[in-house]
Protein backbone atom coordinates (compact mmCIF):
# COMPACT_ATOMS: atom_id res chain seq x y z
CA UNK A 1 0.00 0.00 0.00
CA UNK A 2 1.30 3.53 -0.83
CA UNK A 3 0.71 6.32 1.98
CA UNK A 4 1.37 9.86 0.79
CA UNK A 5 1.91 12.55 3.58
CA UNK A 6 1.39 16.14 3.07
CA UNK A 7 2.38 19.96 4.75
CA UNK A 8 3.47 19.86 8.36
CA UNK A 9 2.81 15.74 8.06
CA UNK A 10 5.09 15.89 5.39
CA UNK A 11 7.76 17.37 7.01
CA UNK A 12 7.55 15.80 10.43
CA UNK A 13 7.33 12.49 9.12
CA UNK A 14 10.70 13.39 6.93
CA UNK A 15 9.12 11.80 3.54
CA UNK A 16 6.63 12.99 1.27
CA UNK A 17 5.36 8.88 0.29
CA UNK A 18 6.52 5.32 1.13
CA UNK A 19 5.32 1.90 0.47
CA UNK A 20 4.45 0.06 3.13
CA UNK A 21 2.80 -3.65 3.96
CA UNK A 22 0.48 -3.32 6.62
CA UNK A 23 0.92 -6.35 9.72
CA UNK A 24 -2.17 -8.27 10.20
CA UNK A 25 -5.14 -6.60 11.83
CA UNK A 26 -4.16 -3.32 10.12
CA UNK A 27 -7.30 -3.20 8.50
CA UNK A 28 -9.21 0.40 9.32
CA UNK A 29 -8.36 3.86 9.26
CA UNK A 30 -7.99 3.89 12.93
CA UNK A 31 -6.03 1.00 13.18
CA UNK A 32 -3.56 2.43 10.47
CA UNK A 33 -3.12 5.71 12.22
CA UNK A 34 -2.20 3.60 15.70
CA UNK A 35 0.44 1.25 14.03
CA UNK A 36 1.67 4.37 11.76
CA UNK A 37 2.24 6.13 15.65
CA UNK A 38 4.23 3.06 17.10
CA UNK A 39 6.96 3.65 14.03
CA UNK A 40 9.25 5.87 15.72
CA UNK A 41 9.68 9.19 17.19
CA UNK A 42 8.69 11.27 14.00
CA UNK A 43 5.37 9.37 13.08
CA UNK A 44 4.39 10.10 17.01
CA UNK A 45 5.34 13.94 16.43
CA UNK A 46 3.59 13.70 13.18
CA UNK A 47 0.21 12.29 14.37
CA UNK A 48 0.08 13.66 18.27
CA UNK A 49 -3.22 14.99 17.94
CA UNK A 50 -4.56 12.51 15.26
CA UNK A 51 -8.22 14.47 15.03
CA UNK A 52 -6.53 17.10 13.14
CA UNK A 53 -5.36 14.93 10.58
CA UNK A 54 -7.44 14.37 7.59
CA UNK A 55 -7.48 10.92 5.53
CA UNK A 56 -8.19 10.26 1.91
CA UNK A 57 -8.46 6.92 1.02
CA UNK A 58 -7.45 6.82 -3.30
CA UNK A 59 -7.96 10.54 -3.52
CA UNK A 60 -11.35 10.35 -1.72
CA UNK A 61 -11.92 12.35 1.72
CA UNK A 62 -13.14 9.74 4.41
CA UNK A 63 -14.05 10.84 8.01
CA UNK A 64 -15.39 7.63 9.75
CA UNK A 65 -12.40 6.62 11.56
CA UNK A 66 -13.44 2.78 11.41
CA UNK A 67 -13.93 2.16 7.33
CA UNK A 68 -12.28 -0.64 5.76
CA UNK A 69 -9.00 -0.09 4.06
CA UNK A 70 -9.51 -3.12 1.87
CA UNK A 71 -8.47 -2.77 -1.87
CA UNK A 72 -7.37 0.89 -1.49
CA UNK A 73 -3.66 1.55 -2.76
CA UNK A 74 -3.22 4.63 -1.73
CA UNK A 75 -3.86 6.11 1.55
CA UNK A 76 -2.96 10.41 2.35
CA UNK A 77 -2.85 11.52 5.49
CA UNK A 78 -2.91 15.72 5.72
CA UNK A 79 -3.93 18.76 8.09
CA UNK A 80 -6.90 20.29 7.48
CA UNK A 81 -6.91 22.02 4.04
CA UNK A 82 -6.13 25.69 3.46
CA UNK A 83 -6.77 26.37 0.07
CA UNK A 84 -8.08 28.78 -2.03
CA UNK B 1 -33.46 18.46 -16.64
CA UNK B 2 -29.61 17.54 -16.44
CA UNK B 3 -27.01 19.92 -16.96
CA UNK B 4 -24.48 18.45 -18.67
CA UNK B 5 -22.13 22.22 -19.19
CA UNK B 6 -18.00 20.68 -18.39
CA UNK B 7 -16.12 22.70 -16.34
CA UNK B 8 -13.01 23.79 -17.00
CA UNK B 9 -10.52 22.64 -14.07
CA UNK B 10 -6.70 23.40 -13.82
CA UNK B 11 -4.01 23.41 -11.58
CA UNK B 12 -0.76 24.72 -12.33
CA UNK B 13 2.01 26.58 -11.53
CA UNK B 14 1.59 29.96 -13.96
CA UNK B 15 -0.62 32.74 -13.74
CA UNK B 16 -4.12 33.29 -15.21
CA UNK B 17 -5.58 36.46 -17.43
CA UNK B 18 -9.54 36.97 -16.38
CA UNK B 19 -10.54 38.65 -19.36
CA UNK B 20 -8.88 35.75 -21.66
CA UNK B 21 -11.06 32.61 -19.56
CA UNK B 22 -14.02 34.91 -19.81
CA UNK B 23 -13.44 35.40 -23.71
CA UNK B 24 -13.07 31.89 -23.97
CA UNK B 25 -16.36 30.90 -21.90
CA UNK B 26 -18.43 33.26 -23.61
CA UNK B 27 -17.41 33.33 -27.52
CA UNK B 28 -20.28 33.00 -29.72
CA UNK B 29 -22.61 32.65 -27.10
CA UNK B 30 -26.04 34.37 -26.73
CA UNK B 31 -27.38 32.61 -23.61
CA UNK B 32 -24.43 33.63 -21.21
CA UNK B 33 -26.10 37.20 -19.08
CA UNK B 34 -23.95 37.30 -16.19
CA UNK B 35 -19.87 35.97 -15.52
CA UNK B 36 -19.08 36.34 -11.82
CA UNK B 37 -15.50 35.84 -11.13
CA UNK B 38 -13.74 35.56 -8.21
CA UNK B 39 -10.21 35.99 -8.01
CA UNK B 40 -8.05 35.16 -4.51
CA UNK B 41 -5.11 37.27 -3.83
CA UNK B 42 -1.87 36.66 -1.81
CA UNK B 43 -1.88 39.24 0.99
CA UNK B 44 0.87 40.58 3.19
CA UNK B 45 -0.27 42.91 5.40
CA UNK B 46 2.29 43.37 8.02
CA UNK B 47 5.29 43.95 5.06
CA UNK B 48 7.03 40.49 6.37
CA UNK B 49 6.02 37.91 3.94
CA UNK B 50 8.25 36.81 1.22
CA UNK B 51 5.72 34.59 -0.83
CA UNK B 52 3.49 31.66 0.28
CA UNK B 53 4.17 28.42 -0.88
CA UNK B 54 1.71 25.98 -2.11
CA UNK B 55 1.35 22.48 -1.62
CA UNK B 56 -0.90 19.78 -3.25
CA UNK B 57 -1.96 16.55 -3.55
CA UNK B 58 -2.08 16.42 -7.61
CA UNK B 59 -3.62 12.84 -7.59
CA UNK B 60 -6.89 14.69 -5.43
CA UNK B 61 -7.02 18.07 -6.41
CA UNK B 62 -8.13 17.75 -9.85
CA UNK B 63 -10.92 15.17 -9.44
CA UNK B 64 -11.54 16.97 -6.00
CA UNK B 65 -12.42 20.23 -7.30
CA UNK B 66 -14.29 18.63 -10.27
CA UNK B 67 -17.03 17.16 -7.93
CA UNK B 68 -17.75 20.48 -6.42
CA UNK B 69 -18.12 22.06 -9.65
CA UNK B 70 -20.43 19.73 -11.24
CA UNK B 71 -22.66 20.15 -8.44
CA UNK B 72 -22.16 23.97 -8.97
CA UNK B 73 -23.59 23.67 -12.31
CA UNK B 74 -26.20 21.55 -11.43
CA UNK B 75 -27.37 23.45 -8.79
CA UNK B 76 -27.46 26.81 -10.63
CA UNK B 77 -27.88 25.67 -13.66
CA UNK B 78 -24.59 27.20 -15.04
CA UNK B 79 -23.66 27.98 -18.74
CA UNK B 80 -20.43 27.76 -17.69
CA UNK B 81 -18.04 27.35 -14.70
CA UNK B 82 -14.02 27.73 -14.57
CA UNK B 83 -11.49 26.88 -11.82
CA UNK B 84 -8.07 27.41 -11.59
CA UNK B 85 -5.61 26.85 -8.69
CA UNK B 86 -2.25 27.62 -8.77
CA UNK B 87 0.64 26.11 -6.38
CA UNK B 88 3.97 27.03 -5.95
CA UNK B 89 5.45 29.92 -4.53
CA UNK B 90 3.39 32.96 -4.90
CA UNK B 91 4.47 36.76 -4.07
CA UNK B 92 2.22 39.20 -1.97
CA UNK B 93 -0.29 41.15 -4.57
CA UNK B 94 -0.09 37.68 -7.35
CA UNK B 95 -3.03 35.80 -7.76
CA UNK B 96 -3.82 32.26 -6.47
CA UNK B 97 -7.15 30.94 -7.55
CA UNK B 98 -9.63 31.99 -9.60
CA UNK B 99 -13.08 30.79 -10.13
CA UNK B 100 -15.54 32.08 -12.88
CA UNK B 101 -19.68 31.32 -13.11
CA UNK B 102 -21.42 32.13 -16.24
CA UNK B 103 -25.34 31.83 -16.09
CA UNK B 104 -28.32 33.43 -17.93
CA UNK B 105 -29.39 35.38 -14.42
CA UNK B 106 -27.36 37.43 -11.89
CA UNK B 107 -27.72 35.31 -8.86
CA UNK B 108 -27.13 32.11 -10.05
CA UNK B 109 -23.65 33.09 -11.30
CA UNK B 110 -22.99 35.24 -8.01
CA UNK B 111 -23.79 31.87 -5.62
CA UNK B 112 -22.48 29.23 -8.36
CA UNK B 113 -19.03 30.99 -7.80
CA UNK B 114 -19.35 31.90 -3.73
CA UNK B 115 -20.30 27.98 -3.24
CA UNK B 116 -17.76 26.66 -5.01
CA UNK B 117 -15.10 29.17 -3.34
CA UNK B 118 -16.05 27.78 0.20
CA UNK B 119 -15.30 24.38 -0.97
CA UNK B 120 -12.18 24.90 -2.55
CA UNK B 121 -11.18 26.86 1.00
CA UNK B 122 -12.01 23.70 3.11
CA UNK B 123 -12.17 20.78 0.59
CA UNK B 124 -9.50 21.47 -2.24
CA UNK B 125 -6.37 19.32 -1.31
CA UNK B 126 -4.01 22.41 -1.19
CA UNK B 127 -1.26 23.86 2.30
CA UNK B 128 -0.34 27.16 2.54
CA UNK B 129 3.41 27.88 3.92
CA UNK B 130 4.95 31.16 4.65
CA UNK B 131 8.38 32.30 3.51
CA UNK B 132 9.48 35.37 5.32
CA UNK B 133 11.60 38.34 3.83
CA UNK B 134 15.06 37.19 4.90
CA UNK B 135 15.04 33.75 3.73
CA UNK B 136 13.37 32.49 7.18
CA UNK B 137 10.64 29.65 6.97
CA UNK B 138 7.14 30.78 8.63
CA UNK B 139 4.27 28.63 9.81
CA UNK B 140 2.13 26.89 7.76
CA UNK B 141 -1.36 28.77 7.49
CA UNK B 142 -3.79 27.21 9.56
CA UNK B 143 -7.78 26.60 8.76
CA UNK B 144 -9.75 28.88 9.84
CA UNK B 145 -13.41 28.00 11.72
CA UNK B 146 -14.78 31.04 9.62
CA UNK B 147 -14.27 29.30 6.17
CA UNK B 148 -16.17 25.87 7.89
CA UNK B 149 -18.27 27.97 9.10
CA UNK B 150 -19.55 29.69 5.40
CA UNK B 151 -20.36 26.48 4.09
CA UNK B 152 -23.44 26.28 6.54
CA UNK B 153 -24.91 28.70 3.97
CA UNK B 154 -24.77 26.30 1.18
CA UNK B 155 -27.51 23.44 2.88
CA UNK B 156 -30.63 23.20 1.65
CA UNK C 1 -13.90 53.99 11.59
CA UNK C 2 -14.73 55.69 8.22
CA UNK C 3 -13.89 53.89 4.89
CA UNK C 4 -12.68 56.65 2.31
CA UNK C 5 -11.94 54.44 -0.64
CA UNK C 6 -12.60 56.35 -3.91
CA UNK C 7 -14.92 54.12 -5.77
CA UNK C 8 -14.30 54.14 -9.88
CA UNK C 9 -17.30 55.04 -11.68
CA UNK C 10 -17.29 55.53 -15.44
CA UNK C 11 -20.33 55.78 -17.88
CA UNK C 12 -18.79 55.13 -21.34
CA UNK C 13 -19.47 53.98 -25.37
CA UNK C 14 -16.45 51.71 -24.75
CA UNK C 15 -16.22 48.01 -23.62
CA UNK C 16 -13.77 47.36 -20.99
CA UNK C 17 -10.98 45.22 -20.09
CA UNK C 18 -11.37 42.87 -16.99
CA UNK C 19 -8.19 41.97 -16.84
CA UNK C 20 -6.70 45.92 -16.87
CA UNK C 21 -8.79 47.31 -14.27
CA UNK C 22 -8.00 44.81 -11.89
CA UNK C 23 -4.63 45.44 -11.91
CA UNK C 24 -5.14 49.26 -11.88
CA UNK C 25 -7.22 48.62 -8.67
CA UNK C 26 -4.66 45.45 -6.93
CA UNK C 27 -0.98 46.96 -8.03
CA UNK C 28 1.09 47.88 -5.35
CA UNK C 29 -1.17 46.25 -2.55
CA UNK C 30 -0.59 43.97 -0.04
CA UNK C 31 -4.21 44.38 1.43
CA UNK C 32 -6.04 42.96 -1.09
CA UNK C 33 -7.44 38.75 -0.56
CA UNK C 34 -10.50 39.11 -2.88
CA UNK C 35 -11.69 40.31 -6.07
CA UNK C 36 -15.13 39.73 -7.11
CA UNK C 37 -16.09 40.85 -10.81
CA UNK C 38 -19.64 40.94 -12.24
CA UNK C 39 -19.74 41.87 -15.70
CA UNK C 40 -23.38 41.83 -17.32
CA UNK C 41 -23.53 40.91 -21.14
CA UNK C 42 -26.28 41.31 -23.56
CA UNK C 43 -28.58 38.38 -24.08
CA UNK C 44 -30.37 36.99 -27.32
CA UNK C 45 -31.53 33.93 -26.63
CA UNK C 46 -33.75 33.58 -29.70
CA UNK C 47 -31.91 34.71 -32.02
CA UNK C 48 -33.57 37.75 -33.28
CA UNK C 49 -32.00 40.72 -31.49
CA UNK C 50 -29.24 43.12 -33.35
CA UNK C 51 -28.50 45.01 -30.63
CA UNK C 52 -29.73 46.69 -27.64
CA UNK C 53 -29.36 50.55 -27.45
CA UNK C 54 -28.87 51.85 -23.82
CA UNK C 55 -30.20 55.31 -23.07
CA UNK C 56 -29.14 56.84 -20.10
CA UNK C 57 -29.47 60.05 -18.24
CA UNK C 58 -25.77 61.61 -18.02
CA UNK C 59 -26.55 64.18 -15.71
CA UNK C 60 -28.10 61.78 -13.21
CA UNK C 61 -26.36 58.34 -14.04
CA UNK C 62 -22.71 58.99 -12.61
CA UNK C 63 -23.75 60.41 -9.28
CA UNK C 64 -26.66 58.08 -8.95
CA UNK C 65 -24.08 54.72 -8.72
CA UNK C 66 -21.37 57.07 -6.68
CA UNK C 67 -23.46 57.00 -3.84
CA UNK C 68 -24.59 53.07 -3.61
CA UNK C 69 -21.05 52.47 -4.49
CA UNK C 70 -20.09 54.67 -1.63
CA UNK C 71 -22.77 52.99 0.76
CA UNK C 72 -21.41 49.66 -0.53
CA UNK C 73 -17.78 50.61 0.44
CA UNK C 74 -18.68 51.72 3.74
CA UNK C 75 -20.93 48.51 4.61
CA UNK C 76 -18.42 45.88 3.84
CA UNK C 77 -15.41 48.02 4.21
CA UNK C 78 -14.07 47.36 0.72
CA UNK C 79 -10.88 47.65 -0.39
CA UNK C 80 -11.76 49.35 -4.17
CA UNK C 81 -14.68 49.12 -6.01
CA UNK C 82 -15.34 50.07 -9.81
CA UNK C 83 -18.12 50.09 -11.84
CA UNK C 84 -18.43 50.78 -15.63
CA UNK C 85 -21.67 51.16 -17.28
CA UNK C 86 -21.88 51.55 -20.79
CA UNK C 87 -24.35 52.89 -23.45
CA UNK C 88 -25.10 53.06 -26.98
CA UNK C 89 -25.76 50.00 -28.86
CA UNK C 90 -24.41 46.86 -28.06
CA UNK C 91 -24.61 43.90 -29.74
CA UNK C 92 -25.23 40.10 -28.12
CA UNK C 93 -22.49 38.43 -26.17
CA UNK C 94 -20.81 42.31 -25.98
CA UNK C 95 -20.52 43.64 -22.40
CA UNK C 96 -23.11 45.98 -21.08
CA UNK C 97 -22.33 46.59 -17.14
CA UNK C 98 -18.97 45.52 -14.83
CA UNK C 99 -18.99 46.09 -11.14
CA UNK C 100 -15.35 45.09 -9.24
CA UNK C 101 -15.19 44.38 -5.47
CA UNK C 102 -12.10 44.45 -3.60
CA UNK C 103 -11.51 43.22 0.07
CA UNK C 104 -9.23 41.84 2.48
CA UNK C 105 -11.92 38.50 2.67
CA UNK C 106 -13.93 37.10 0.14
CA UNK C 107 -17.39 37.19 1.45
CA UNK C 108 -17.44 41.18 1.80
CA UNK C 109 -16.18 41.16 -1.99
CA UNK C 110 -19.04 39.03 -3.08
CA UNK C 111 -21.91 40.82 -1.03
CA UNK C 112 -20.60 44.61 -2.13
CA UNK C 113 -20.37 43.19 -5.68
CA UNK C 114 -23.59 41.70 -5.77
CA UNK C 115 -25.42 44.50 -3.45
CA UNK C 116 -23.66 47.01 -6.28
CA UNK C 117 -25.23 45.25 -8.90
CA UNK C 118 -28.97 44.86 -7.46
CA UNK C 119 -28.61 48.76 -7.02
CA UNK C 120 -27.90 49.70 -10.68
CA UNK C 121 -30.38 47.07 -12.19
CA UNK C 122 -33.07 49.02 -10.14
CA UNK C 123 -31.85 52.28 -9.44
CA UNK C 124 -29.28 53.18 -12.20
CA UNK C 125 -31.15 55.70 -14.85
CA UNK C 126 -30.55 53.38 -17.27
CA UNK C 127 -33.46 52.08 -20.47
CA UNK C 128 -32.80 49.49 -23.05
CA UNK C 129 -34.68 49.52 -26.56
CA UNK C 130 -34.36 46.41 -28.63
CA UNK C 131 -33.37 46.90 -32.43
CA UNK C 132 -34.38 43.68 -33.91
CA UNK C 133 -32.54 41.62 -36.64
CA UNK C 134 -33.98 43.19 -40.49
CA UNK C 135 -34.22 46.58 -38.45
CA UNK C 136 -37.16 46.75 -37.25
CA UNK C 137 -37.76 48.52 -34.11
CA UNK C 138 -38.69 45.96 -30.70
CA UNK C 139 -40.09 47.17 -27.53
CA UNK C 140 -38.53 48.77 -24.70
CA UNK C 141 -37.64 46.31 -21.84
CA UNK C 142 -39.53 45.98 -18.95
CA UNK C 143 -38.35 46.45 -15.52
CA UNK C 144 -38.52 43.47 -13.92
CA UNK C 145 -40.68 42.60 -10.44
CA UNK C 146 -37.84 40.43 -9.50
CA UNK C 147 -35.16 43.21 -9.87
CA UNK C 148 -37.12 45.03 -7.15
CA UNK C 149 -37.20 41.94 -5.41
CA UNK C 150 -33.60 41.34 -5.03
CA UNK C 151 -32.83 44.56 -3.14
CA UNK C 152 -34.81 43.03 -0.12
CA UNK C 153 -31.93 40.54 0.70
CA UNK C 154 -29.61 43.98 2.02
CA UNK C 155 -32.24 45.03 3.79
CA UNK C 156 -30.67 45.08 7.64
CA UNK D 1 -37.36 74.99 -15.49
CA UNK D 2 -36.07 72.45 -17.75
CA UNK D 3 -38.05 69.20 -18.26
CA UNK D 4 -36.37 66.16 -19.24
CA UNK D 5 -37.89 62.98 -21.06
CA UNK D 6 -36.50 59.48 -21.21
CA UNK D 7 -37.03 56.35 -23.10
CA UNK D 8 -40.72 55.70 -24.04
CA UNK D 9 -42.31 58.82 -21.98
CA UNK D 10 -39.22 60.61 -24.29
CA UNK D 11 -40.57 58.86 -26.88
CA UNK D 12 -44.30 59.59 -26.58
CA UNK D 13 -44.36 63.24 -25.81
CA UNK D 14 -41.32 63.65 -29.17
CA UNK D 15 -38.72 65.62 -27.30
CA UNK D 16 -35.89 64.89 -25.10
CA UNK D 17 -36.19 67.84 -23.06
CA UNK D 18 -38.08 71.81 -22.97
CA UNK D 19 -37.97 74.83 -20.81
CA UNK D 20 -41.06 75.83 -19.08
CA UNK D 21 -42.68 78.31 -17.17
CA UNK D 22 -44.46 76.52 -14.77
CA UNK D 23 -48.24 78.21 -14.04
CA UNK D 24 -49.31 79.14 -10.93
CA UNK D 25 -50.57 76.71 -8.58
CA UNK D 26 -48.30 74.19 -10.29
CA UNK D 27 -45.79 73.31 -7.18
CA UNK D 28 -45.90 69.80 -6.66
CA UNK D 29 -44.77 66.63 -8.33
CA UNK D 30 -48.42 65.63 -8.63
CA UNK D 31 -49.85 69.36 -9.89
CA UNK D 32 -46.86 69.35 -12.26
CA UNK D 33 -47.96 65.50 -13.59
CA UNK D 34 -51.49 67.40 -13.90
CA UNK D 35 -50.38 70.26 -15.67
CA UNK D 36 -48.68 68.28 -18.15
CA UNK D 37 -51.32 65.50 -19.24
CA UNK D 38 -53.66 68.59 -19.77
CA UNK D 39 -50.61 69.86 -22.84
CA UNK D 40 -51.92 67.37 -25.57
CA UNK D 41 -52.67 64.12 -26.52
CA UNK D 42 -48.60 63.30 -26.64
CA UNK D 43 -48.59 64.06 -22.85
CA UNK D 44 -51.74 61.86 -22.45
CA UNK D 45 -50.64 59.19 -23.89
CA UNK D 46 -47.17 59.88 -22.13
CA UNK D 47 -48.08 59.94 -19.00
CA UNK D 48 -51.43 57.84 -19.28
CA UNK D 49 -50.63 55.61 -16.51
CA UNK D 50 -48.84 57.85 -14.03
CA UNK D 51 -47.82 54.95 -11.18
CA UNK D 52 -45.31 53.52 -13.43
CA UNK D 53 -44.19 57.09 -14.08
CA UNK D 54 -40.28 58.11 -11.90
CA UNK D 55 -39.33 61.45 -10.93
CA UNK D 56 -36.05 62.83 -10.40
CA UNK D 57 -35.49 66.24 -9.06
CA UNK D 58 -32.05 67.91 -9.67
CA UNK D 59 -30.73 64.01 -10.17
CA UNK D 60 -31.79 62.57 -7.09
CA UNK D 61 -35.20 60.12 -7.35
CA UNK D 62 -38.09 61.21 -5.06
CA UNK D 63 -41.03 58.58 -4.45
CA UNK D 64 -43.30 60.89 -2.37
CA UNK D 65 -45.94 63.03 -5.61
CA UNK D 66 -46.84 65.91 -2.53
CA UNK D 67 -42.72 66.82 -3.17
CA UNK D 68 -42.55 70.72 -3.35
CA UNK D 69 -40.67 72.04 -6.77
CA UNK D 70 -39.87 75.52 -5.42
CA UNK D 71 -35.65 76.11 -6.18
CA UNK D 72 -36.12 72.62 -8.23
CA UNK D 73 -34.12 73.27 -11.64
CA UNK D 74 -34.20 70.14 -13.90
CA UNK D 75 -36.93 67.65 -13.48
CA UNK D 76 -36.83 64.34 -14.89
CA UNK D 77 -39.38 62.09 -15.80
CA UNK D 78 -38.83 58.48 -17.07
CA UNK D 79 -39.95 54.77 -16.59
CA UNK D 80 -38.46 52.32 -14.53
CA UNK D 81 -35.20 51.67 -14.93
CA UNK D 82 -33.53 48.85 -16.84
CA UNK D 83 -29.83 49.01 -16.73
CA UNK D 84 -26.94 46.70 -15.79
Amino acid sequence: MKLVYFSWIRERIGTGEEDVTLPDGVDTIASLLDWLKSRGEEFEAALEHPDVVRIALDHEHVDDRETSLEGVKEVALFPPMTGG
Amino acid sequence: MANDTIPEIRIQAEDFDISAEIAKLTEGRGDIGAVVTFSGLCRDESGTLEALELEHYPGMAGAEIQRFAKEAIERWDLCGLVAIHRYGKIKPGENIVLVIAASSHRQAAFDGANFLMDYLKTHAPFWKKEHLIGGSTGEWVAAKDDDDNALSKWED
